[in-house]
């Protein structure tokens, strides 16, 4: 399968400075074993596009603790402590979005589409300074689309031709940073020869890149395997 | 606070609630609400994208990639539909969510609601809090009326940040439930063994009693 | 199951001056059972949202020729001859869209997006007289979502709930339009027990209505099967 | 115009397509470069929601469920997915098509081409002609370079209605093939029997040879 890679080629991928648009709800969808990767590499000055920055001291958590985050974009840091703390210190700068605005804006970014008016978060601390227009009577919120260098994200299935399909609730974030940074890689638990045309979530021009996951699930949480 | 009063709030909220309604449940009170459904059938949606959430599972039964939008495992019932984020929150902001049931910091006397920042801490969360407020059908706050420190969360005007200018449908405490009305504020349901006079002096806000014309 | 009525309804869910959304490409995904019953009804100034209006002969040609149609915004008008003739003698309003952009202006209005840029039209006639905007130095032309009062639509299964998957090429407007309409009415092939968590397309609560199809395919065209 | 002239630009387009790209072909001459394309394997997009399109399938195999951009039937490939329209637009203004292959009326000496409304004529339809020149990766225009009424479609300006600012990559004509650089048209191969010089005539336009440059 031409795309399948060791997971050492992250070390090529990843550069200083790259924004990196990670998928992931907490640790559910996260690419665990590329996040581990890239937190032994000597990257830095990263900009993380995520929901938050990992949990239960996984995945973005390591990233983070390796001091290789300059900038957090996401919706919900207030359960990671430390980047917290870090912030306070005027060490993290975060950018705060409403989760339903980060992921449409990573849509948007990854569709051709530039911008939007959203009616979320009109009137509130999180539309200060930025347009505001009214549209057939009602009021929304300009934001502008994302994009990243470089997406890592997780899915269950991948065939030998790259398309993805995601598990339950790991879903999340993924398919929109699948379609929305220049290189895009799938850490995947398996690889199939063929995949029901009806049920592929991510087509295989999305994807760039696959690894093998390092991970698997056993009593309730994610473990590496190896 | 004793559970007595939150199953207060969460039993009348249960009342508001239609057969086939789809609800999106905040944490806290709002998740008791499933206790006093009875016969009705309800989907519950978590913004993480599942529309057709169950009950937490046992504890061998946890799967950590089935979870609710508090990143706590659920199982899922007959009928449900996974999706990713993007279409999660279309479907709430494009107003497909017919109740959200939030918690909240503070309400004023219009129907807005705080629900997400505490002043003077680093306001680094929002989630989905903004976007349930901008979006669904119909929103009711499920809230205990007083803080910890015995301030009350109804008040004239908010002194936390605001969850966005759309006003909220109804507000049910353990004392009573209120409605944000042009002419001020409506009592429609009162539990507690305060009257809506000494309730009003407690708030310092002007209630208008509205309890018989709504239960007539 | 609820939701199943039979195809009279449609005479009440469907009112004078509608702006009705259809699904389809062409005959392919059109809900045919639904547009013959419009067409025998006596509604009338209908404002239409679909690519295009019909394909040889079937579905909303039927309408167009009933008289009942006002105004079509859609993206492909050409092979509608009669349309076209009727447009000429200023007797059918035409709205033409790029098909991306109606498909996203759609996906739009069902999803609380008020507008959007998009890069498409950007120097040509269809985007004269609308905003043209630069971000990140490319120019987007400024587009308003589409709702409308109903929305018919054609999937292969439903549940008893109402959830629904497409087949093949016939998915196209489809999803987008269950989103997009007060009132959603899907016209099925079948009606199952239960589907896949996983491979639901259209969630059960963007749907109001089922109809049974009255169509079956037969040596590669739609054909009545009643 | 005979076969051999749309053969010409098929098999010359053909040979600008690598391995494993994902290409969108418009209608008439653009669906020829499949037959030229050996070895390669390419995946064909079309904008009604299929990405891995396979050839027309034998008449009693038609299925009208499974049809192309232009509503006639098709097959699917192995690895083949379907979406919705809003998806395929996604992927298409998204930049993720790595060639479109399209026809044109008109072409102006910048690149910019029109190939949606004739003049006079009632324009009803645009199609995805507009997203694909917007979006994709790459943009090639396959078209005789003359017109049925022998008018050049390489024109100074366009007297046609334009398909959006921006400018196509490469032109292939059954005489050349150009591009659009900031000094003025290149001609990187000619194929026919007229010369350089004698094509810029017929054209009444400045062309620049780079055939030797491009083929060194």
């Amino acid at each position: 399968m031409k795309k399948l890679v060791n997971i050492d080629k992250i070390e090529e991928l990843v550069k200083d400075g790259d924004r990196i648009l990670v998928g992931g709800f907490g640790a559910t969808g996260s690419p665990l074993t590329i996040l581990d990767k890239i937190a032994r590499t000597n990257v830095k000055d990263l900009e993380i596009v995520s929901n938050n920055l990992g949990e239960n001291g996984q995945g973005l958590h390591k990233v983070f603790v390796a001091g290789q985050i300059k900038k957090a974009v996401g919706s919900f840091f207030t359960i990671n402590r430390e980047a917290v703390m870090a912030w306070s210190r005027g060490e993290l700068e975060i950018e705060l979005l409403p989760q339903g605005t980060l992921a449409e804006a990573i849509r948007a970014g990854g569709a051709g589409i530039g911008g939007f008016y959203t009616k979320t978060a009109v009137g509130t601390e999180l539309s200060k300074g930025k347009e505001i227009r009214e549209i057939d009577g009602e009021r929304y919120v300009f934001e502008k689309a994302i994009r990243g260098n470089v997406a890592v994200i997780k899915a269950a299935k991948a065939d030998k031709l790259g398309n993805l399909t995601y598990y339950a609730t790991a879903r999340n974030f993924n398919p929109m940073m699948a379609t929305a940074a220049d290189i895009v890689i799938a850490e995947v638990d398996e690889i199939v020869d063929e995949l029901d045309p009806e049920i592929i979530v991510t087509p295989h021009l999305y994807v760039d890149y696959i690894v093998q996951t390092g991970y698997k699930k056993e009593r309730g949480a994610y473990v590496e395997s190896r | 606070m004793s559970l007595d009063s939150k199953a207060i709030i969460a039993k009348r909220i249960a009342e508001e609630l239609n057969d086939g309604d789809v609800v999106n449940l905040g944490v806290g009170i709002p998740t008791l609400v499933t206790s006093f459904l009875g016969d009705k059938q309800v989907y519950l949606q978590t913004e993480n994208g599942l529309l057709g959430m169950g009950p937490r599972p046992p504890i061998d039964e946890v799967d950590p990639d089935i979870v609710d939008a508090g990143k706590s495992p659920v199982t899922i019932t007959k009928g449900a539909a996974f999706f990713n984020s993007a279409d999660s929150f279309g479907m709430i902001r494009g107003g497909h969510i017919d109740v959200a049931i939030l918690g909240t910091l503070e309400i004023d006397k219009t129907g807005e609601i705080a629900n997400w920042a505490v002043p003077n801490q680093p306001i680094l969360g929002v989630g989905g809090a903004m976007d349930l407020v901008a979006g669904a059908k119909k929103v009711i706050v499920a809230s205990l009326l007083f803080s910890k420190d015995g301030s009350p969360k109804l008040v004239d005007e908010l002194t936390y940040k605001s969850s966005g200018e759309r006003k909220v449908d109804l507000f049910v405490s353990e004392y009573a439930a209120f409605t944000f009305e042009k002419d001020g504020i409506h009592v429609i349901d009162i539990y507690g063994d305060l009257s809506i006079e000494e309730l009003s002096k407690k708030l310092n806000l002007p209630l208008i009693d509205k309890t018989v014309q709504y239960n007539a």
